[in-house]
């Protein structure tokens, strides 16, 4: 059903009784063309280009838990494309382009909110990193600029400039980027999706995979075995676990990234903020939460939840950078299971077992590439060629030497 | 999270800094295949949900670096020792 | 007006306080909370909803509550959002409401209440989409300020705030009657305890409940119980303290409010104090938290839990109203019915949702002569700003209008058990108590009293101290009999009423963000039936009270909806912290100008009176220049100070570079592996540029390193990598190669090390050290080191230079650093020496095209730099192999070259990409980048160093330095990165 | 040229200042100036050997991890497995060298007398004021005279050990940080100790 202003006229005098489910609860077939493993944003949105860019309608979406259960559910929310290397840069402004008109093209209000993102910088050396960078973005055609002290400080007045250990020497500011509600991406997508005839099949957790002759055939679930030609896998923390099931072992670690939560207040911070002096990023939500993370924990887990000394971590360096929240106080913390990889950057590709493609690698930053990485997912799998903007993105890249490696910390995933 | 350093006793995890799976070995530079072996060594990973033995580096204390097998789903830690029991002590 | 002081309670009424709400005079006593003190003065309205901005007034009297949120104090000191029910009272309080414009009573924003039709949950989702660009510049402006609450100050928080740890035995978590059973229990044993308790008063229900124990008033046997404890020396007790999550090994964090009950805190003395403690056993005694039961009408202000009624009643001496009716569908309820008659309060009515009571509750109200209204249910409530009354529906259908300021509702207990939770244990459903329990739960962790669903009083004190005892026994403490404390027992007798059907007016679950009944339906009817997707669509149990009271009901109505049972259907996951805590208290001291230590160089003091400006590096502070008061700017100062050296002599401190010796028979052998070329046949007095790898054949770190002896070299590195070099090293020694007789210890700190540099250089030492050693040419060549006294210190001498000049690095023990950099000044006054900074260190290193950090950035190969025929070819070293990878070798590679602007007006900026001349800026086009730039005042230009794609075979080549966020696009000519004495031949005069 | 005169400056000169009301202190404080230090690490397989050097020339034990021993002039910390900090009061520059000399082949000895500053802390609160820093369990039944640790103290690497009490009765600690750390320990220290009183030792 179409949303829009006048439907929800229509539907209020109807006592809302008319809605439909936002997407059907499917009970999945016995065989689909395309199986996508993972319910989170890049996995419905593969789904829903599959069916709009490449014909194919015959697609099921599996989702071990509930829809958004993953880093979809739990993410910072931030958008950006002010990336370093070509091999990045190009695929990430391919997805602020698709954001730019996502609501419109899925007719659901994702609350894409192009705020701006400021990185601060405190030393020559930051400040000359983030000039390559900026002229780097440059030259692919993206605005960007470099702000000194005063221009930041007329931006966000409230920054710690005053008796800071290492002092806001300027910021690279991206005005296009901003955040986008994280829920309601993966429920446009979902929606979206399933008005195109995809079938999304909640509770639904791959156990293994059907293969023939070295080939992936389909995969074995909790709700019984599903044939399909292909099958690509879009689970984000869970990449190790699954490929596993294939026999794969990847260039990945996962690990526990957290994030946080403060009480309702009225708007303060009008971007997004990131400090360079130390791990730290805020924004605020719609709702008026600030919403922040910083550092990983560090370690390899599975568990969902982290430990005190990263949120110490986290919020020494918040004060510093913002001395006047600290009276807020915070609401709720959680965590994410990232896949970390050991370059920091992430993987689209065909995978050595024939059928079998894999997305994932996302590492922190994968909530902003959610649309291009269905677009580029879902090139690779109708075509079995990898998409322009992606191909740098190759698993091969570590046995070639060709390194994507924006920080320069090296194969230590925990660094990035 | 804390870690029961074998020399230091139970410290905090602050003061440990993390490297990763402690099955990988340096692979034998001048083996067969080398280069490959390499690339699996400092790139690939088991990334076990369950059990994992992994080095941390005792930075914040005596400087060891030990071997820590830890349940990656709880974090419930099984056991520390040194990262080679060969090292002198 | 309706609430008003009775008499009891446990305040001090001998000490009154003022404060005011909103601008309004209040006065309190000491013991009270903000609620209570307004609640007293007949105030029933204290803020406004998060969505529709209704009026709302208190529900709890705990920090469960969901409305009655404030802003507290002025200026810097502003805190949005804390709960007026547990806002101790303290004189000369300031609080205001909020949400609301341009008054409570009158708040504008109320008219979003008239369009509440449309704002059901999800609405945003479907709407506000079109035109794209009025999301930014509209709609989410208008939602961001309607939503959000209080108002936070823009000014930094001026409180301190500190860290503390702690380890016990024994973490008993509440203080009322379990948790000092449990605490007394252990404590006596001889355990170490720490029983925190987030109220100021500590008892719990024991404080707000008429109970007798051991024939005593049960608050009084409370007050002597924490007395004992507070006499044992291995007991801690903590109150105003909440325990606000678990985290790995047993810890625990703790927020202590240390100054929140003072307008600010005493001298010395932090607002808050985050705690960390490290607990062998737990034990969670945190009670319970009363559920409302959602009926038409039921958040207008008055309504309130059966419970907070008798806290207010019992512990605070204030009835939140004159005319008080019940609807409980419990025996607690009739509890509150009791005590308001025993306060001498009205009650109006009892409505109980069971179809039939106990005899004795139905003697007690004929005995009292109640109304009484039994298989009944409140379905509508009337009123503008506060309750005036309720409608029943009796079980024949017939509707009663009864009048009531005040109705106190009791829909049962759910166990307070969050706290089981955030290490992943999972609470599991109980149809004895109708809530969720404690389920799987780490192994240190106990629950005890209402928080394990143990509700009546006596089943507090046994499960306590059952605890408590088990506890201690288990660690190993001997623990004597104890005698239960005699009280009465009180049943609950619940059946769980979810809400009420009938109902047509809006039927709120949870109150902050105003979801109702309906909006629980609608999710159901859109898909969104799991309770996580219920949460995030309708925001249900997300406000600040993170549906302490009202999720369970959500819950329960989904599973009616969907026909599933409770224990399928679930609760949401709960988090820490348990209740908010503020954000500054994580930081504790370590914010703002002491966020990080600050390393400070020997010479730092000196350098300070000698005009000079620092830097940070790493966590050091390194002098970067020293300006002269009659200089323009920074360059005339850099430049004069690069002039200076490259034709007399100037002076740096270096002590911050990482200074590392390696010992041992094999420290030879260890310095082959891990750089690249080798270091094994060094000769003993001699010293060499080295390169480090990391394993994946990036570079690593570079610096030198010199040999004292046959088995002692000393290893330099870079300021920024002298750690993570040092933790490499010990990796490579403990656990690569652990049959090497290698010792390494850091010796940055030990040695204050200055390089003198400069044509006149051997001329200032020769003065310097006089005859203590030969300084000659011949005696200490170019890389040359050597251990020396003087004046009876331990020193040494390296012959290396960084700047390109004949240059030496002597280095002295630490504390006589300063003295060193006084001597210096004073031996080479005749050559007019110069302490140079960090800046013109950069600009001859550049002038020299010696890579630094800029182009030691981890994307760099050994080859990149320059130094791919420095990889030697006889031996392993970390990163060979991986170094041969095709992308790494790839000639296309961009590699180091030095830069000159073709016009020497113009300047370069590190940063600007290369691009071909004629070519258009696009990535297609990217050459490579100029990673460090500087202006030569010995070329007369700014020269840079840069990576460029085949650079060593492109010198002459004249290229674009494009730079269009800085608006530069300038000419410059490939070259050499040797741009000065590109022969060397300065280094060894 | 006028005669060069090398003065000594510590790590913690012109920081030391009393802080709060210190009537009476509940911390008591001073620099340790003269205390000579030297990184001790065994030779691969000789640590033996050098437990037995120790033992006949200093008469005491190498200390087991985590504690410290004292011989004759001399005490010796345990700082990591094969390491240790051996310790002497006005030792010089002297003290490395001959222990160096001593244990030739046995130990790598490095001088680490200018590395570190070292202050004693005293009085009745000094626990509850290194309980706001460090996160160890420092109780007086569990923490003993003659234990030792490396650990860090807020943001700062410290060593630190107990001595024997005071004769009032008072616990006695010394910790040591790298001297470059001393006015960012100072600032932790002060803060921290403000509300007990902070008092420096007469002499220190
Ligand atoms: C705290 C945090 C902050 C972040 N901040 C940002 C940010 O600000 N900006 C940004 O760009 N990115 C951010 N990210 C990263 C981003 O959230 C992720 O990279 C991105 O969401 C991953 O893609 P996804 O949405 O498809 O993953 P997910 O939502 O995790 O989807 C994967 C799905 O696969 C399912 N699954 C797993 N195994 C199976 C199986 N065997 N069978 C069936 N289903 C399975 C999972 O249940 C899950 O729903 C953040 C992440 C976290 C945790
Ligand atoms: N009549 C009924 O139906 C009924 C129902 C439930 C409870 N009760 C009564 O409640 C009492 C239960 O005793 P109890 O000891 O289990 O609970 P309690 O409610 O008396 O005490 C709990 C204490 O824990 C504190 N607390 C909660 N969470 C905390 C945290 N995270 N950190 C620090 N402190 C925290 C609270 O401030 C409170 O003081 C009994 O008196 C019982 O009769 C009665
Ligand atoms: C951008 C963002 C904003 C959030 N805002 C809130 C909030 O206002 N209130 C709340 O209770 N939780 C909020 N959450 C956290 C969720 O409740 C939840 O913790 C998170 O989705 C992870 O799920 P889990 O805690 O159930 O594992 C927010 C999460 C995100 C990603
Ligand atoms: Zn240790």
């Amino acid at each position: 059903m179409r949303y829009s202003a006048f439907s929800l006229f229509r539907e209020t005098l109807n006592k809302h009784r008319g809605w439909k489910p936002t997407w059907r609860d499917a009970t999945p077939k016995s065989t689909y063309d395309v199986i996508i493993i993972g319910g989170g944003g890049h996995g419905l949105a593969t789904a829903y280009y599959l069916a709009k860019e490449h014909g194919l309608t015959n697609i099921a979406v599996l989702e071990k838990g509930w829809l958004g259960s993953g880093n979809i559910g739990r993410n910072t929310t931030i958008i950006r494309s002010n990336y370093l290397l070509p091999g990045n840069q190009a695929f990430y402004e391919l997805s602020m382009k698709l954001w730019e008109g996502l609501e419109q093209e899925l007719n659901y209000n994702a609350m894409v909110s192009q705020r701006g993102v400021l990185n601060l910088f405190h030393s020559d050396g930051q400040r000359d990193t983030y000039a390559r960078r900026a002229n780097s973005m440059r030259l692919h055609g993206v605005h960007s600029a470099l702000l000194d002290a005063d221009e930041v400080r007329r931006m966000v007045p409230i920054l710690g400039f005053e008796e800071a250990r290492f002092p806001i020497k300027g910021g690279l500011w991206q005005a296009r980027g901003g955040t986008a509600r994280h829920d309601a991406v993966a429920w446009g997508y979902a929606h979206a999706a399933d008005m195109r005839g995809v079938d999304i099949v909640q509770n639904c957790q791959v156990t293994g995979f059907l293969r023939e002759g070295g080939r992936v055939v389909g995969v074995e679930t909790s709700r019984g075995k599903i044939r399909a030609r292909k099958v690509g896998m879009s689970v984000a923390g869970s990449s190790s676990r699954v490929a596993a099931m294939a026999d794969l072992r990847l260039p990945i670690e996962s690990q526990v990234l957290q994030a946080f939560v403060s009480e309702g207040i009225k708007p303060k911070i009008p971007c997004v903020v990131t400090y360079g002096a130390g791990h730290f990023y805020i924004s605020q939500s719609d709702k008026g939460g600030l919403v922040f993370g910083g550092d990983l924990d560090g370690y390899n887990s599975y568990a969902q939840r982290g430990n005190l000394p990263t949120v110490e971590h986290v919020l020494e360096a918040g004060m510093s950078m913002m001395p006047s929240i600290g009276r807020v106080r915070m609401l709720r913390s959680w965590g994410g299971i990232m896949d970390m990889t050991m370059d920091g950057s992430p993987i689209i590709d065909r995978t050595p077992v024939e059928g079998l493609y894999l997305n994932g690698g996302w590492c922190y930053g994968g909530f902003k590439a959610t649309p291009a990485a269905g677009w580029c997912f879902a090139h690779l799998i109708a075509r079995n060629e990898p998409h322009p903007s992606a191909a740098a993105m190759r698993l091969d890249r570590f046995a070639t030497g060709h390194i994507l490696n924006e920080n320069g910390r090296g194969a230590q995933p925990n660094l990035h | 999270m804390r870690i029961d350093c074998p020399h230091c006793g139970s410290r905090d995890i602050q003061e440990f800094v993390y490297r990763g799976d402690a099955s990988v070995s340096r692979p034998d530079p001048d083996g067969e295949d080398a280069l490959k072996h390499f690339v699996d060594a400092v790139h690939l990973r088991t990334n076990p949900a369950g059990f994992h033995s992994e080095h941390w580096y005792h930075s914040g204390g005596c400087r060891s670096w030990v071997t820590v097998v830890r349940d990656t789903l709880t974090h419930e830690i099984e056991s520390v020792g040194f990262a080679n029991e060969e090292i002198d002590r | 007006m309706s609430g008003f002081r009775t008499g009891g309670g446990l305040i001090n009424r001998a000490h009154r306080m003022s404060f005011t709400f909103d601008g309004r005079e209040y006065s309190g006593f000491a013991g009270d909370t903000l609620a209570s003190a307004l609640l007293a003065s007949g105030e029933t309205l204290f803020g406004r909803s998060f969505k529709y901005h209704r009026p709302r007034g208190v529900v709890t009297a705990g920090p469960e509550e969901p409305n009655a949120l404030v802003e507290m104090r002025k200026g810097a000191r502003r805190e949005p959002n804390t709960k007026a029910t547990v806002a101790e009272l303290y004189d000369g309080l300031e609080a205001s409401s909020q949400n609301r414009w341009p008054s409570l009573k009158h708040d504008v924003g109320a008219v979003t209440s008239l369009l509440a039709p449309f704002f059901v949950a999800g609405f945003y989702y479907k709407t506000f989409m079109w035109p794209a660009s009025f999301w930014e510049k509209l709609y989410e402006p208008a939602i961001r300020r309607a939503a959000g609450l209080g108002h936070a100050s823009d000014e930094p928080d001026p409180d301190r705030y500190e860290k503390a740890y702690a380890f016990c035995d024994v973490l008993v978590i509440g203080s009322g009657p379990a948790g000092l059973s449990a605490a007394l229990c252990a404590g006596r044993s001889g355990a170490r305890v720490i029983l925190a308790d987030e109220d100021f008063a500590l008892g719990g229900r024991l404080n707000a409940e008429r109970y007798e124990v051991d024939g005593i008033a049960g608050h009084k046997w409370a007050a002597g119980t924490v007395e004992e404890l507070r006499s044992l020396p291995n007991v801690i007790v903590m109150p105003r303290t909440t325990v606000f999550g678990a985290y790995d090994g047993r810890e625990f964090g703790l927020i202590e409010r240390v100054a929140d009950h003072m307008p600010v805190p005493l001298m010395h003395q932090p607002r808050q104090r985050l705690w960390r403690v490290v607990t062998k056993k737990a034990i969670l005694a945190s009670g319970s938290y009363e559920r409302p039961i959602p009926f038409g009408g039921n958040d207008r202000p008055g309504v309130m839990m059966a419970s907070a009624v008798r806290t207010y009643l019992n512990r605070y001496g204030v009835s939140p109203g004159r005319r008080v009716s019940v609807f409980t569908s419990s025996d607690d309820g009739w509890q509150t019915a009791r005590d308001l008659l025993a306060a001498g309060v009205e009650v109006a009515a009892v409505i109980d949702a069971r179809p039939k009571v106990s005899p004795a509750l139905a003697d007690f109200a004929s005995r009292e002569a109640i109304r009484r209204y039994i298989g009944s249910e409140v379905v509508a409530t009337k009123g503008r700003q506060s309750l005036s009354a309720i409608t029943v529906i009796d079980k024949t259908g017939i509707n009663h209008e009864i009048a009531a300021d005040c109705l106190a509702v009791s829909g049962g207990f759910n166990p307070n058990l969050y706290v089981t939770t955030h290490l992943g244990g999972r609470p599991k459903w109980s149809d004895v108590i109708h809530a969720f329990l404690p389920g799987t739960r780490p192994s240190h962790i106990e629950v005890a009293g209402a928080a394990n669903g143990e509700f009546s009083l006596a089943d507090a004190f046994r499960s306590g101290a059952a605890a408590g005892g088990k506890a201690a026994s288990d660690l190993g403490f001997n623990t004597s009999a104890f005698e239960l404390p005699k009280t009465s027992d009180d049943a609950v007798n619940l059946s769980p009423l979810w809400h009420v059907e009938r109902s047509r007016q809006k039927a709120f679950v949870d109150f902050q963000h105003d979801v109702t009944v309906f909006d629980v339906g609608l999710a159901k009817q859109e898909g969104f039936r799991s309770v996580e997707l219920l949460k995030r669509y309708t925001t249900l149990g997300m406000a600040t009270d993170q549906g302490k009271i009202s999720a369970v009901n959500g819950h329960a109505i989904m599973a009616a909806l969907t026909g599933k049972p409770m224990e399928e259907v679930g609760t949401t996951v709960s988090r820490p912290p348990h209740t908010p805590v503020t954000l500054a208290a994580f930081a504790g001291p370590y914010r703002g100008k002491h966020f990080q230590p600050t390393r400070r160089a020997a010479s730092h003091k000196w350098a300070e009176n000698a005009g000079a400006s620092f830097v940070e590096a790493g966590l050091w502070l390194r002098a970067d220049m020293f300006a002269r008061p009659q200089e323009k700017n920074w360059l005339e100062t850099v430049s004069r100070e690069v002039t200076a050296v490259r034709e007399s002599v100037g002076f740096c401190d270096v002590s911050t570079l990482g200074k590392i010796d390696i010992k041992g028979s094999d420290a030879g052998e260890f310095l082959n592996r891990v750089y690249i070329n080798g270091f094994g046949k060094l000769a003993v007095g001699k010293a060499r540029y080295g390169m480090m790898l990391r394993e994946d054949g990036f570079a690593f770190d570079d610096g030198t390193t010199a040999r004292f002896a046959e088995d002692h070299f000393v290893m330099s590195t870079t300021t920024a990598n002298a750690g993570p070099a040092m933790q490499h090293l010990e990796y490579c020694r403990q656990v690569l190669w652990p049959e090497l007789d290698v010792q390494i210890v850091s010796v940055t700190e030990q040695w204050a090390q200055y390089a003198v540099a400069g044509p006149n250089a051997r001329a200032v030492l020769e003065r310097l050290f006089g005859n203590a050693w030969d300084v000659s040419n011949e005696a200490l060549p170019f890389m040359g080191v050597r251990a020396f006294r003087w004046k009876e210190l331990p020193a040494r001498v390296f012959r290396i230079s960084f700047s390109g000049e004949l240059a030496y690095e002597i280095a002295v023990p630490t504390r006589y650093g300063e003295a060193l950099a006084e001597a210096i000044m004073e031996a080479g006054r005749d050559w007019k020496i110069v302490p140079y900074g960090t800046e013109a260190l950069g600009v001859m290193r550049i002038e020299k095209g010696h890579v630094a950090g800029p182009e030691l950035n981890g994307q760099t190969t050994a080859a990149d730099l320059g130094m791919g025929r420095m990889m030697s070819t006889k031996k392993d070293f970390i990163g060979r192999v991986l170094s041969g990878r095709p992308g790494m070798t790839d000639p296309d590679r961009p590699a180091v070259v030095g830069l000159k602007c073709v016009d020497p007006a113009q300047r370069l900026r590190a940063g600007a990409h290369f691009l071909m001349k004629g070519a258009e800026p696009t990535i297609e086009n990217d050459e490579g980048y100029l990673t460090s730039a500087a202006y030569s005042p010995t070329l007369s230009r700014w020269i840079g160093l840069g990576l460029i794609r085949r650079g060593p075979e492109r010198h002459g080549e004249i290229v674009r330095a494009y730079d269009p966020v800085r608006g530069g696009d300038i000419e410059v000519e490939i070259c050499s990165p040797h741009q000065v004495d590109p022969e060397g031949t300065r280094l060894h005069v | 040229m006028s005669e060069i005169s090398v003065k000594a400056v510590h790590a913690f000169d012109g920081l030391i200042t009393p802080v709060g009301e210190t009537r009476p202190a509940g911390v008591v404080v001073s620099e340790r100036t003269e205390l000579a230090l030297a990184a001790v690490l065994a030779r691969k397989r000789r640590a033996g050997d050098l437990a037995a050097l120790v033992a006949n020339e200093f008469g005491c034990h190498l200390p087991a991890p985590a504690r410290r021993t004292e011989g004759r002039d001399i005490s010796v910390v345990s700082t990591g497995p094969g390491a240790w900090l051996a310790c002497r009061e006005a030792g010089g520059y002297g003290f490395a060298e001959n222990l160096a000399e001593t244990m030739q082949g046995v130990a790598s000895v490095t001088d680490q007398s200018d590395a570190f500053a070292v202050l004693r802390l005293t009085g009745p609160r000094v626990r509850n004021v290194l309980a706001k820093g460090i996160h160890l369990d420092l109780d007086a039944n569990v923490f003993l005279p003659g234990h030792a640790a490396v650990t860090q103290c807020g943001h700062v690497g410290v060593s630190l050990w107990r001595l024997d009490d005071l004769a009032g009765g008072d616990a006695a600690f010394e910790i040591a940080m790298f001297r470059s750390y001393a006015e960012s320990f100072w600032h932790w220290l002060s803060v921290s100790a403000a509300v007990y009183g902070l008092a420096v030792a007469a002499g220190g």
